[in-house]
């Protein structure tokens, strides 16, 4: 995919990033920093801000304040679709399928306007595109069925084939696992480690610690909306802040 | 896409068969359009109504050339729109003899050029200033507005103001955003340009304003010795009530206000009438001048109520019945239903109708002003039957019809 | 103040745009509890307002009830009708779920109906209601408080405060405000979220009943009428902001008094395209309105 | 069918229809089909931003009073011919749509509906404060004597410059809808957020619907001026628009094309054989019925019985 990479430049810098909902501060200050094709953990208890920062950095919230770069360039004011054609897919916490449309037409938008959409895809290539796609995530026999009657977990797989389908640097998923059983939660893990081959960053977010720590090279936790601990995953699990922060000392 | 053609004209051919006339003595068959719902439906089905008396009173004489007299009619829906399509099937598939037009100059116009093109004469009801741009030679107008329309619509306001001692100085204006205000005070503001007054006001106001006190208050700011109001039943109705609310003191008050002609304003408005000077087509105090009137107006007064309109019937139905008096008499002595000759024979002729005698100048409108400025006096309570004759109205102007002088000031009018 | 300052007619102009702002309010609230909170886009009720305005002047014509009361006192039967009215908008669109865009053309329908069924029933002709105090006006030094506006105004605001207490304060009435903000939450809780919609809609047609009689009490009342309200309803409901009846009291009272404002000092022809302008410019910057949640 | 195939058959069926005309010698049948096609290219345009974006658009009478004023003005102005006064009016109601577009931007469903419903009032205002065009008192447009190629009536002039616009319209609409865009507009119908983090443009394509829709619109009034030959705000703002170009895709059916041509034909032609054989408030009474019965028992319009009753036949 990329060229070599300059050592020190990070993929995703997002530098003293602050968002304020009324009173309510959601994020105070967060930096976070993220390598191509680096595997980042990132956890914390409900109402953390995890969802606020991953819209902050997919664009659909704008911060009050601080930097958001995307390969050296300040996306901080992008809009969102913009920000996908740069590279950063995210998924959504509570599936939002195109609803009208079959499974396979969810991917065509996607694969239209999401992969760098300078690469104008005729009828033919995109579905085959889009049928690969959907069979790495197991959906490949309900390509023609609604999206809207899909069943929760299907639902997931789909979120995750639109976000794949914008062929992105940098994948944000969004507890893709939630509620899903062990099989279907490898299925995903050996899905998002697939990424890696292909030189794609991905920053998880589960509650899901047994996935997290076979997956994060490298962990980062937010509470109350401030990073408390970011490095190794056994250093971060043994860090007392971040255990009393999870078991509410 | 051509399927669409055969289907669409096949549908209507099939539905006109229905409707077609029998085959028996061929009738004389009169077509219009009318607003019989929308804003101005109350009009519509009141000249519809004196319409149908008009072709029962014919069909009793015999008909029309020896032919029953049939009148074919659907509803504008007050929108202008709806009116080629309406006078097109009357021409083209009912193969109407006659038209006539609906109720007011929005869906007079539209119906012109369809006229023109057919040479058809085409008698109008009261649209004001019609023909003005068209200057189509078989168009006539019944409403005694005059040569022109919009000047004569204004006259008698103004000819009663003029007359005052000490002479006025100063006039406010205001009239609705609608057609028929518009054009009225453009009349105004010719006649103020004739007059030598000064405006002191001159403004506009939607038509479906709820309250009128800011406007009335504004104009009394300005203290104009004279109001000249253009309205609506509901705008006038607010008017003259707020006129009393407010306190409102100027030399004379009034004009142009469609509604207080009307039972239903009549009998709500009541004492509130008094000093108001307004126009009307007709009062009792002139019957004496229009022998047979009488006798429509019970005609059409026994039907009024039961049909929810105009209880009274002065200010259109009687115009509406001499509208079809004028084609009567026109076919008859034509002896033929040739639009030329037809046309030809109503500029030519006095006509006597209903509502007196009628003379058409070049461009169809009356030869001469005749619309009736009056002011209402005397009125106590809110029963209707007070107007039913004659006590309660001075007759200003046209000359031949004047019963008293005009008393100023308003509000000293209005005890 | 300047010598020349028009005291007299900014106190006029003031009164004047409130107690149009109460007229409004009363046409409104209905349409703020069913478009509001109950998201059913009613065009027609404007078409309810008239019916009501025609029912007053029956009973008024007939038995020379004042119009008012009597609109009061049969209140119940619009809110039978508004149950009714609800039950067929319920089984054909909120039952299937569909968004409210078929109920929009559903209700333009039931608008139509309503205006010809009234010109059947009562003819096309201008219709007016007498009452005691239709004539008389209080004169308070420079200004004038004529009667036919004070009262709807006075009753306008009984109703709106009623309706709120009833809101806030009642078992039922906050279940109306929950269904509004989460409606499956509700369900949840075993309530019969159907019974609460019907009885908050069946309340809305109710005050439209109630609003037809300060309308034929203020001006003369023509069966298509009606037409010419359906933006400033939603307007009103709007620039108050959504499901809230304080909002929609404050819009009414911004509405009459930019109305009133206008027609005064700047040209009364502008005033509907002040008002609009203002509730433009409210949905642009504030798109929850004046108070919305 | 490729576009451009589509579009040769809609052309190529204008021209026949403009051709079978000659035959008809009945000008009743064109004023008929005249407002009927008027209801076709409304009800398609409103479609575009409507059916295909999901954003209601309550003001579509003011877009088609926008066309109607610019014929009025250059009428009065230049007195050029019509196909100038056709371009124009487009132009000048689709600048109207460009600015619609960029409200939604801060406005999404019902808001949206009611700042256009807010639009066309403040839009009414000025155009009945404008004197130039007539204001309150109304304009006069007189149907020019001479007309090309050889018709006979001028109403079959406005009848082929209708076809030709409806054709239009149908290209345009069936173009889109088959394009990315249809594609990404029908996203956004379903969920705009989703669609902005798949890459689609929102912003962007709402606004080229808003444009061509608030165009097309605009459009259909251009020739109206002619047809009525007296144009006053209340004619041309009236509600009979706002209300048919919603109600007929509705009962059409609004995910494609043939939706709202389906629903205009239906619609406006029981309109139009109604209106002049029951002759009296029935009319109005069997539109409100029409509309109640038809939303209610065809909740995807008539395209959706089509489908559902396809997916039942496989």
């Amino acid at each position: 995919m990329e060229a070599a990479q300059e050592v020190t430049e990070p993929l995703l810098r997002v530098a003293g990033v602050t968002k304020r909902f009324g009173g309510f501060t959601a994020l105070d200050q967060v930096d976070l920093v993220v390598a191509p094709g680096e595997r980042l953990g990132l956890i914390g208890p409900n109402g953390s801000g995890k969802s606020t920062l991953v819209n902050c950095i997919a664009g659909t919230l704008r911060s009050e304040s601080g930097r958001i770069q995307f390969r050296g360039r300040d996306i901080g004011r992008e809009p969102a679709f913009k920000r996908v054609h740069l590279g950063v897919a995210r998924t959504f916490q509570i599936p939002r399928p195109f609803a009208s449309m079959s499974v396979i037409d969810n991917l065509r938008i996607a694969l239209l306007y999401g992969g760098k959409a300078k690469v104008t895809l005729d009828a033919g290539r995109a579905t085959d595109e889009a049928m690969h796609i959907l069979g790495q995530v197991g959906l490949a026999a309900k390509a023609d069925t609604m999206s809207g009657g899909l069943t929760q977990v299907d639902m997931r797989k789909l979120e995750l084939a639109r976000a794949i389908a914008a062929k992105p640097a940098l994948l944000i998923s969004d507890e893709a696992m939630a509620g899903l059983s062990a099989s279907e939660v490898d299925d995903i893990l050996a899905l998002l480690f697939g990424m890696k081959e292909r030189g794609v960053a991905v920053i998880m977010i589960e509650h899901v610690m047994r996935a997290v720590m076979k997956f994060s090279e490298r962990i980062a936790v937010l509470v109350a909306g401030r990073k408390i601990a970011d490095g190794d995953p056994h250093a971060i699990v043994a860090n007392p802040d971040v255990v009393s922060a999870y078991l509410g000392q | 896409m051509k399927c669409l053609a055969a289907w669409f004209s096949g549908a209507l051919i099939a539905l006109c068969l229905v409707a077609a006339p029998a085959l028996a003595q061929q009738p004389l068959k009169i077509g219009f359009g009318m607003s019989l719902t929308g804003p101005l439906a109350g009009n519509g089905k009141a000249a519809l109504i004196s319409m149908q008396i008009w072709q029962e009173d014919v069909n009793a004489k015999g008909g029309i050339l020896g032919r029953k007299v049939e009148l074919v009619y659907y509803d504008d829906q007050t929108n202008p729109s709806t009116v080629p399509s309406i006078y097109s099937k009357l021409l083209d598939v009912d193969k109407v003899d006659l038209v006539v037009s609906g109720y007011g100059t929005n869906v007079i116009a539209p119906a012109m050029p369809i006229m023109m093109q057919r040479n058809m004469t085409f008698m109008g009801l009261f649209g004001l200033n019609v023909n003005s741009k068209f200057g189509y030679d078989r168009y006539f107008q019944i409403m005694p507005s005059g040569p022109e329309p919009a000047i004569g619509w204004t006259q008698g306001f103004f000819d009663t103001a003029m007359g005052l001692s000490p002479k006025p100085q100063t006039i406010a204006l205001v009239g609705a955003d609608a057609e028929y205000p518009a054009l009225a005070l453009q009349g105004a503001r010719e006649q103020v340009k004739r007059s030598g007054l000064k405006v002191v006001y001159d403004k506009t106001y939607p038509p479906n304003t709820v309250d009128f006190s800011p406007i009335l208050r504004a104009i009394q700011a300005t203290n104009p010795d004279l109001v000249y109001v253009a309205s609506y039943p509901p705008d006038s109705a607010g008017m003259i009530r707020t006129a009393s609310e407010v306190g409102l003191k100027t030399r004379m008050f009034g004009g142009g206000m469609v509604g207080p002609q009307f039972a239903a304003l009549k009998a709500q408005l009541g004492p509130l009438l008094n000093g108001l000077v307004n126009y009307e087509s007709f009062v009792p105090e002139v019957a004496d001048r229009f022998p047979s009137i009488e006798q429509f107006l019970a005609k059409y007064q026994a039907r009024a109520a039961k049909e929810g309109v105009d209880v009274l019937g002065f200010y259109l139905p009687p115009f509406a019945y001499a509208m079809m008096e004028v084609l009567e008499q026109s076919i008859k002595a034509v002896g033929s239903l040739d639009q030329a000759k037809l046309a030809d024979y109503m500029h030519k002729t006095e006509f006597t109708t209903y509502v007196g005698k009628v003379r058409f100048g070049a461009n169809g409108e009356w030869a001469q002003p005749r619309m009736l400025a009056v002011q209402y006096h005397g009125i106590a309570g809110n029963d209707l039957d007070q107007w039913r004759k004659p006590g309660r109205v001075t007759v200003l102007t046209p000359a031949p019809y004047k019963t008293g002088s005009v008393m100023t000031p308003y509000q000293d009018s209005r005890k | 103040m300047p010598a020349d300052f028009p005291t007299a007619l900014v106190l006029n102009a003031v009164v004047a745009g409130l107690l149009l702002g109460g007229f409004y309010a009363a046409v409104s609230v209905g349409v703020s509890i069913s478009f509001g909170m109950l998201d059913v886009v009613n065009i027609a009720h404007p078409a309810f307002v008239i019916l009501g305005s025609y029912i007053a002047y029956l009973v008024n014509d007939r038995t020379g009830f004042d119009p008012i009361a009597a609109s009061i006192v049969l209140s119940p039967l619009f809110f039978a009708l508004g149950m009714l009215i609800y039950r067929i908008y319920y089984l054909c669109f909120e039952k299937r779920g569909q968004e409210s865009l078929r109920g929009l053309a559903f209700f333009f329908g039931i608008l139509f109906i309503t205006e010809v069924a009234l010109v059947l029933v009562f003819g096309v002709d201008y219709r007016m209601a007498r009452s005691a105090y239709s004539d008389t006006t209080w004169r308070l030094g420079p200004v004038d408080f004529p009667m036919r506006l004070v009262v709807p105004f006075l009753v306008s605001i009984a109703m709106v405060i009623g309706v709120q207490l009833f809101l806030t304060h009642t078992f039922f009435g906050r279940a109306v405000l929950a269904v509004a903000q989460d409606a499956l939450a509700l369900r949840l809780m075993g309530v019969n979220t159907f019974r609460v919609k019907e009885f908050a809609f069946a309340l809305s047609i109710a005050t439209a009943g109630v609003a037809g009689a300060f309308l034929i009490v203020i001006q003369p009342v023509q069966p298509s009428i009606g037409r010419e309200y359906i933006g400033l309803v939603f307007a009103v409901c709007v620039l108050g902001g959504m499901g809230s009846i304080w909002g929609t009291l404050a819009g009414a009272f911004v509405l009459g008094l930019a109305e009133s404002f206008t027609s005064t000092f700047f040209g009364p022809s502008w005033a509907p395209a002040v008002s609009f302008g203002l509730l433009l410019a409210t949905l642009a910057f504030k798109p929850a309105g004046l108070f919305g949640r | 069918m490729s576009n451009r195939a589509f579009a040769a058959v809609a052309f190529a069926s204008a021209l026949a229809l403009i051709a079978a005309s000659q035959l008809v010698t009945n000008d009743y049948y064109f004023s008929a089909a005249y407002t009927v096609l008027q209801f076709v290219i409304l009800a398609t345009a409103w479609n575009i931003l409507g059916g295909y974006a999901g954003y209601v658009n309550f003001g579509s009478a003011a877009f088609f009073a926008v066309g109607a004023y610019s014929s009025v003005f250059l009428y009065k102005a230049a007195h050029p011919p019509l196909i100038v006064m056709i371009v124009t009016g487009t132009l000048a109601a689709g600048l109207l749509g460009l600015a619609v577009g960029y409200l939604t931007l801060r406005m999404r469903g019902v808001f949206f509906a009611i700042a256009t419903l807010a639009l066309s009032v403040v839009l009414y205002t000025f155009v009945v404060n404008w004197d130039y065009v007539g204001g309150a008192r109304g304009a006069y447009i007189l149907q020019p004597r001479d007309l090309p190629f050889g018709l006979k009536r001028y109403i079959q002039v406005l009848y082929a410059a209708m076809v030709l616009m409806a054709a239009f319209a149908l290209v345009v609409a069936r173009t889109i809808e088959t394009s990315a865009i249809g594609r990404g507009l029908a996203a956004i119908r379903d969920d705009e957020l989703a669609a902005e983090c798949a890459g689609v443009p929102t912003l962007r394509l709402k606004i080229l619907a808003a444009t061509v829709s608030g165009a097309l619109m605009g459009m259909a009034g251009t020739t109206f001026p002619y047809y009525l030959s007296y144009v006053e705000p209340s004619a041309a703002f009236n509600l009979s628009y706002a209300v048919n170009s919603i109600a007929m895709p509705l009962i059409g059916g609004m995910m494609s094309w043939l939706g709202p041509l389906l629903g205009a034909l239906l619609l406006g032609t029981v309109q139009q054989v109604v209106q002049v054989t029951v002759s009296s408030e029935w009319n109005l009474m069997i539109v409100g019925v029409l509309l109640v019965v038809f939303v209610t028992l065809a909740p995807n319009g008539i395209m959706g019985w089509v489908e559902a009753w396809k997916r039942r036949r496989k």
